[in-house]
């Protein structure tokens, strides 16, 4: 009712904007694009592959000069959903949308929307720790992995390999899995099983 | 001239949030904004529908209407965007929405709101594209890249459809016929009073 | 998943048991909600919890947990019993057949319904919407696995698929979801206490095939073991290693644990969580491998804990295999970041370290490809010999090639394969087998029969009937040399059979003479080497239904089960309902990942679900006088309690409680977040729903059972 | 008459504390930080399922704040002034003596908190005004400063709104002769000199009395609940609304106010910073004063 009451736009005008029509310069510099098949094929029409081929814009221009893309799959479920990452510099500067990726066609859920996460995280490990009477230090990964494997072989020279478990992971590269069960094979015990199991 | 439009497919929102990280993620939007959100009706029970929400880019935009300082603008490609320098934060368009997307970051002064954030089709702001200020204060500017909003893009089953109204009309007339079960997008029965 | 996710496109009816895909697999939603409209294919969920995925449904079967395989076989039955079966089907491929519908025939509807809560209409209903919309596209997930019968539960599931004949047909099979992001690569290297990678087993052959793949003397292998009989026994299962620790159940092994490895995986998946905590308590060294600290840093307070900061998969490089059985290639998108160093350089330096890398590393000279070489040079088992480094790299950049429907690249330089190569895929210029089973295309060509693996001929113990297990005659792939069944390929290179003829040379012989080199027989739905050889109910450990228990008692106590001494009966106990009287079960949520240590530590996951709670139905929240956000203690059997929010939702019925399983960090209102390394704990924090998870497990494979416990409800 | 009044005096205090509390308790059910924030039942409470009662007010408070009430706003601004410059071209000021016996009217303290109110006022007034018609200044930093002025003024107001409510508000209850003080428009009208029916305090200045203090209080409650906008959102539209409309009377009684005080009789500013009214006023303009 009376929303449609208010001031309507003097017609012709670029810019709108409520109880005075102004024109900002800076708005009307800007490239308005003939978005509509580029939209559509990627968002709407992913079922309706047609529009595909349209997906063209007529101005675009790049957000991040001289960045490559790389492509990867996503780290969280097995549906396997492809990721664009750019790159620019080395560093991850934005996740783009796989649309051509033949399962996920650029979808996500809300975990491998945030996939770059996983890299900016400020939570994530930053260097090797061990814990010394009850508090966390700080280690070299030549003293971790020195005081590690001391230990271990410590430990299989008393009590022999099966006094070793190896819980391997479904969230490595499938060549790592690999390497975790051929470890475990190397270092003398079926002692392995990851999350497979349950 | 594209009319750019949001329409957020019931049957096909499975409330997966994947629209609302999308949006973050990809601007740096601040813990406790949502310009986003995907809300759930008859959570449990038979008929539970889900909708994702944000700035619907209205043609008329009540918020443009009542903002008292004119920092909310409609470009020609019918996408509302607020000019955060301009925005002094008032709440006036919050309360004029009717889908609450005006969003307001606690402010430094007395808790009072700090310019009104809200989504921007993945279009930026006024200031020069691409350029520091806008990417700080607005994110990504997919639009002038030719490219998609996020949270369409990325939605999970397709649900979301963004982009020049009449396209996505016909993508969405396209798959209710193949449903074969009418119009059930959200809000048409109120809108033709068929409720 | 026999079929993949795209496959789901074709299919006319889709059944979903113990399977929330819109919550644990969102973006399969996409095929799915295809298959739904434009096929207008019915949408069955069976579920305890009117999940996300029952919103879509066109028809909600609600089930009491842990009765899918007394639903499944009451199905059959009903199918059979209308003459509904695919005959054709029945007779050419598979085997057994008498003898399961002799089973089945017990679980008439009425049975059915006092088993499992479904009514008798709806039972009709459902085999009805089956039978008349085929292919049914049949999905489970750890809904279905997760109890003690889960090996018959899944079992039931695909000999319905093959009663209905939707085995190897497009839009039909059984499509199990799995989990995380390479669990099925992780499978198929066979990470797994039983196996070895390509599942090879743990005889001495399979030994001797891996040796030779990795060019090492066997005996130099076996030097390394306690024992030859330790070297082809199981190892310690993830389900229940903590045993071997704690060494108050009976255990079978050569020592106790002393220390662990943790690399990559979280802990608090583990049900009985408390006792794991307890475990990592013993441990003379404990070792995490992972870009977070987990709760495994949190609740282990001894200083034998070393933290070694792993690179996200974003930062390496390697092939991950998807549930669609498709494998695609990471490639790296930035170096490590901090002073994280990759999973291969982190093996690397251990090996080195230990003494071995001289011989573990002997074929691998460039990291990762040369890896994935030896894979390909090893794993004949499942075909993954044809995906080399390079075309699935190819694959990678050829996405827009691949058609969505059913995945084949037209034209382009993978013209023809079929999305990331699904295994099998026998050679390099195999395009892969989108569809398991299908024998309407060349084997050559992706087509493949049921595998032969147990003879040629079998005698049923339950009858004493006598049955060929090879396919009937002119059933077989287009091409075949021998038009019907036919044994597995051996002796074409002497003294080797098609699985480990490391020349490969008998796998392309089979695939020159149109053949599969597993050769074509039939799928069994009596599996002899079981308990139960035909798949029967058997009622939860922890049963909410007494009666029922004598009817359908659980097994005997299995000794040595993965090391450990397996409680059944002496475990099963009807009187137990009297004091735990509601169904406990769990699941996921979109916003996390299995035990969360990588969701909880991202802030837009952890606003959007920053808390634990636990889904109680209005009525009983009602009963136990519990209202919306008040804190509730969850007793289990096993007596441990957790504090965790009420969640009042119809989502749950009256007799069950639902708690998403990805928290941790918290216990009875202590918080562990001061153990956390300083910084590195993760936003949220919450009580392990895992905690209160039952005793339980597999009879075949060890699963825990999570889904069918009980437990007690309190206000706090 | 008297019980009747103080009876109707009542009925508006209880409507201010009702007011006050019936918009907290309308606000949704309270949960701890996030949970609240970000749980679906919440936004389905604040928006009613988005086809629900969005629509009750959310239509006429865009209607009004869009075309009326800026509108009625510049007509007072520019109105108001007009008239009483024309009042004081044809009428002229009333000029009483200011010599002889002086009559204490205001005590220091009341001095004081009358200007600290004062001030206060008149920022949130101007401040208000400035943020209505922000988009002539273009917006941004300066209207963003008048709309913090306009906060910390309404803050600084509160205190001496109470504390004035309550030093005048027994000599502000209407009585008979102010009937008559309305009819003749407090003489304003016409040049001559002669008593007017007034006590202590004119009709006009009890007007104005209960609008400032009981509506300045009402601006204050309404304003926090805009500000903090944690109520169901219908309830904020209406505080915007009805914060709009006092906002305009209490904008013509502001002027009307400064202009009695400091044009229409000249020197009646000093009795507010003095204390004292000359004999000769008080006998004409509060001729029913019973002084001393």
């Amino acid at each position: 009712m009376a929303i449609s009451k208010h001031r309507k736009p003097a017609p012709g005008k670029t810019v709108s904007s409520g109880r005075r029509v102004t024109l900002n310069p800076k708005v009307a510099r800007r490239s308005f694009l003939k978005l509509s098949a580029a939209t559509a094929a990627l968002s709407g029409a992913a079922m309706t592959t047609k529009l595909t081929g349209k997906a063209v814009a007529a101005e675009a221009t790049p957000a991040y000069k001289d960045s490559e893309t790389v492509r990867t799959i996503c780290t969280y479920c097995a549906v396997g959903c492809g990721i664009e990452a750019e790159v620019q510099n080395g560093v991850w500067v934005r996740q783009e949308v796989a649309a051509d990726h033949p399962v996920s066609r650029g979808a996500h859920c809300c975990k491998g929307a945030g996939a770059i996460d996983m890299v900016i995280s400020e939570k994530r490990l930053k260097n090797p720790m061990k814990r010394v009477n009850g508090k966390w230090t700080n280690l070299t990964w030549d003293q971790a992995i020195d005081e590690i494997t001391a230990k271990l072989t410590e430990i299989r020279d008393n009590n022999g390999p099966d006094a070793l478990h190896f819980n391997g992971s479904a969230k490595v590269s499938t060549e790592m899995a690999y390497l975790q069960r051929k470890f475990a094979a190397f270092w003398g015990s079926n002692n392995i099983d990851h999350q497979a199991r349950i | 001239m594209a009319r750019m439009r949001f329409l957020c497919d019931t049957e096909r929102c499975i409330d997966c949030s994947g629209c609302v990280v999308a949006c973050k993620e990809g601007n740096h939007v601040p813990v406790g904004i949502n310009r986003r959100r995907v809300i759930t009706m008859k959570q449990g029970e038979p008929g539970e529908k889900s909708l994702s929400i944000a700035c619907m880019h209205c043609s008329d935009a009540p918020c443009i209407a009542v903002c008292p300082v004119d920092a909310i603008y409609q470009r020609d490609d019918g996408i509302v965007l607020v000019d955060k320098k301009t925005c002094i934060g008032c709440g006036y368009c919050f309360m004029a929405c009717p889908f609450g997307a005006p969003q307001f970051p606690k402010g430094n002064v007395f808790g009072a709101r700090g310019a009104m954030d809200k989504c921007t089709f993945c279009a930026g702001g006024p200031e020069e594209n691409f350029g520091k200020e806008e990417t700080q204060l607005y994110g990504q500017n997919r639009i002038a890249e030719g490219k998609v909003p996020l949270c369409a893009s990325m939605c999970a089953t397709k649900a979301l459809l963004a982009g020049d109204g009449s396209v996505v009309a016909d993508v969405y007339r396209d798959r209710v016929f193949k449903r074969g079960s009418g119009v059930n997008a959200w809000g048409w029965s109120k809108a033709y009073d068929k409720s | 998943m026999t079929n993949s996710l795209n496959d789901i496109r074709h299919a006319k009816s889709m059944i979903f048991i113990g399977s929330n895909a819109t919550e644990a697999h969102p973006v399969s939603m996409q095929h799915i909600l295809h298959a739904k409209e434009v096929n207008n294919a019915p949408l069955i969920v069976v579920d305890p919890r009117f999940t996300k995925l029952a919103a879509k449904a066109t028809e909600y079967v609600r089930i009491r947990p842990g009765t899918d395989c007394a639903f499944m076989m009451g199905l059959i039955n009903e199918i059979i019993a209308n003459g509904w079966e695919d005959k054709e089907f029945i007779r050419t491929r598979v085997a057994g057949y008498e003898e399961m519908v002799e089973v089945a025939k017990h679980y008439t509807p009425e049975v059915v319904e006092n088993i499992t809560g479904i009514p008798a209409k709806q039972t009709r209903r459902v085999a009805d919407i089956l039978a008349k919309s085929r292919p049914t596209s049949l999905t489970w997930c750890m809904g279905g696995t997760q109890h003690h019968i889960g090996s018959s539960i899944t079992r039931s599931f695909c000999i319905l698929q093959l009663v209905l004949g939707n085995m190897g047909k497009s839009g039909g099979g059984t499509n199990i979801f799995r989990g995380h992001d390479n669990v099925q690569g992780a499978t198929d290297m066979c990470v797994l206490a039983d196996n070895l990678p390509g599942y090879y087993g743990l005889a001495e052959g399979s030994w001797k095939h891996w040796c030779r793949v990795w060019d090492v003397d066997y005996d130099s292998i076996a030097s390394r073991f306690a024992s030859k009989e330790w070297m082809e026994s199981k190892g310690f299962s993830l389900a229940r290693w903590y045993e071997g620790v704690l060494g108050e159940e009976k255990i079978e092994s050569p020592s106790p644990i002393k220390a662990m490895i943790q690399w990559g995986c979280g802990s608090n998946s583990n049900s009985q969580y408390n006792r794991v905590v307890k475990a990592l308590n013993m441990l003379d060294l404990l070792v995490v491998i992972d870009p977070f600290p987990t709760i495994v840093a949190a609740v282990t307070k001894t200083d034998n804990i070393y933290l070694l900061p792993s690179a996200s998969q974003y930062e390496t490089s390697g092939s991950v295999t998807s549930t669609s059985r498709q494998i695609q290639w990471r490639f790296k998108v930035v170096d490590p970041v901090y002073d994280s160093k990759d999973d291969y350089e982190i093996m690397s330096l251990l090996v080195s370290k230990l003494g071995f890398a001289d011989e573990f590393y002997k074929n691998i000279k460039e990291v990762p490809e040369d890896i994935t070489r030896e894979i390909n040079k090893g794993t004949l088992t499942i075909g993954y010999n044809g995906q080399t480094p390079e075309r699935i790299k190819a694959h990678m950049e050829n996405w827009h090639t691949f058609d969505i429907d059913d995945l084949q690249a037209k034209g382009g330089p993978c013209d023809g394969d079929y999305y990331g190569m699904p295994w099998p895929c026998w050679t390099t210029e195999h395009p892969g087998t989108p569809i398991l089973y299908d024998i309407s295309k060349p084997v050559a060509k992706g087509g493949l029969p049921f595998r032969n693996r147990f003879g040629d001929v079998t005698t049923y113990v339950m009858t004493g009937r006598e049955e060929g297990q090879l396919a009937a005659k002119g059933v077989c792939n287009p091409g075949s040399e021998v038009q019907g069944g036919y044994s597995e390929f051996k002796e074409v290179v002497p003294g080797t059979n098609w699985k480990t003829d490391l020349s490969q040379e008998t796998i392309k012989n089979a695939i020159n003479r149109g053949m599969a080199p597993f050769g074509n027989a039939r799928a069994r739905c009596v599996v002899w080497n079981f308990p139960d050889q035909v798949p029967i109910h058997r009622e939860p450990l922890h049963s909410p239904r007494p009666d029922l228990v004598e009817k359908y008692p659980t097994y005997e106590d299995k000794a040595n089960h993965f090391r450990v001494e397996t409680r059944y009966k002496s475990e099963q106990n009807p009187d137990l309902v009297k004091q735990y009287p509601y169904v406990l079960t769990t699941g996921r949520q979109v916003e996390h990942m299995g035990g969360g240590a990588e969701t909880r530590s991202s802030k837009y996951l952890s606003e959007l679900q920053p808390e634990m709670y636990v889904e109680i139905n209005p009525r009983l929240a009602n009963d136990l006088g519990i209202r919306k956000g008040d804190m509730v203690i969850v007793e289990s059997p096993e007596g441990a309690k957790i504090t965790v929010k009420a969640f009042i939702t119809p989502r749950v019925d009256e007799k069950t409680i639902f708690l998403p399983f990805h928290f941790a960090g918290t216990l009875m209102g202590e918080s562990y977040l001061k153990d956390y390394p300083e910084g590195h704990a993760p936003y949220v924090l919450g009580d392990p729903g895992n905690t209160v998870t039952n005793y339980g497990y597999d009879i075949i494979t060890q699963i825990q059972a999570t889904k069918d416990g009980l437990c007690k409800v309190t206000r706090a | 008459m008297r019980r009747l009044i103080a009876s109707g005096v009542l009925i508006m205090i209880v409507y201010a504390v009702v007011l006050v509390i019936s918009t907290a308790i309308a606000a949704p059910t309270s949960m701890d930080g996030l949970t609240r924030l970000f749980s679906p039942e919440y936004y389905a409470e604040l928006y009613g399922g988005i086809t629900g009662d969005w629509q009750k007010y959310g239509g006429p408070f865009t209607y009004l704040t869009s075309d009326i009430f800026w509108k009625i706003y510049l007509g007072i601004i520019c109105v108001v002034p007009a008239v009483f410059f024309l009042h004081y071209i044809a009428v002229g000021p009333k000029v009483f003596s200011h010599e002889g016996p002086q009559i204490r009217f205001f005590s220091r303290f009341t001095i004081v908190i009358h200007w600290l109110g004062a001030i206060a006022f008149v920022t949130c007034a101007v401040s208000g005004l400035l943020m209505i018609f922000g988009s002539f200044v273009g917006g941004g930093g300066f209207i963003r400063f008048a709309r913090y002025a306009h906060i910390v003024a309404a803050l600084v107001f509160v205190i001496p709104g109470i504390i004035m409510f309550l030093t005048w508000v027994k000599d502000m209850f209407p009585t008979l002769y102010d009937i008559k003080w309305i009819f003749i428009l407090g003489g304003y009208l016409s040049k001559q000199k002669k008593p007017i029916p007034a006590g202590k305090y004119n009709a006009g200045q009890k007007a104005w009395f209960w609008l400032s203090t009981l509506g300045g209080l009402t601006m204050a409650a309404t304003g926090y609940i805009i500000w903090e906008m944690g109520m169901a959102l219908d309830t904020v539209r209406i505080s915007a609304i009805i914060h709009n409309i006092l906002g305009i009377g209490l904008m013509a009684f502001l002027l009307t106010h400064m202009y009695m005080s400091l044009f229409a009789i000249k020197g009646a500013i000093q009795s507010m910073i003095t204390g004292y009214k000359s004999k000769d006023e008080v006998d004409h303009l509060h001729s029913r004063y019973k002084y001393e």
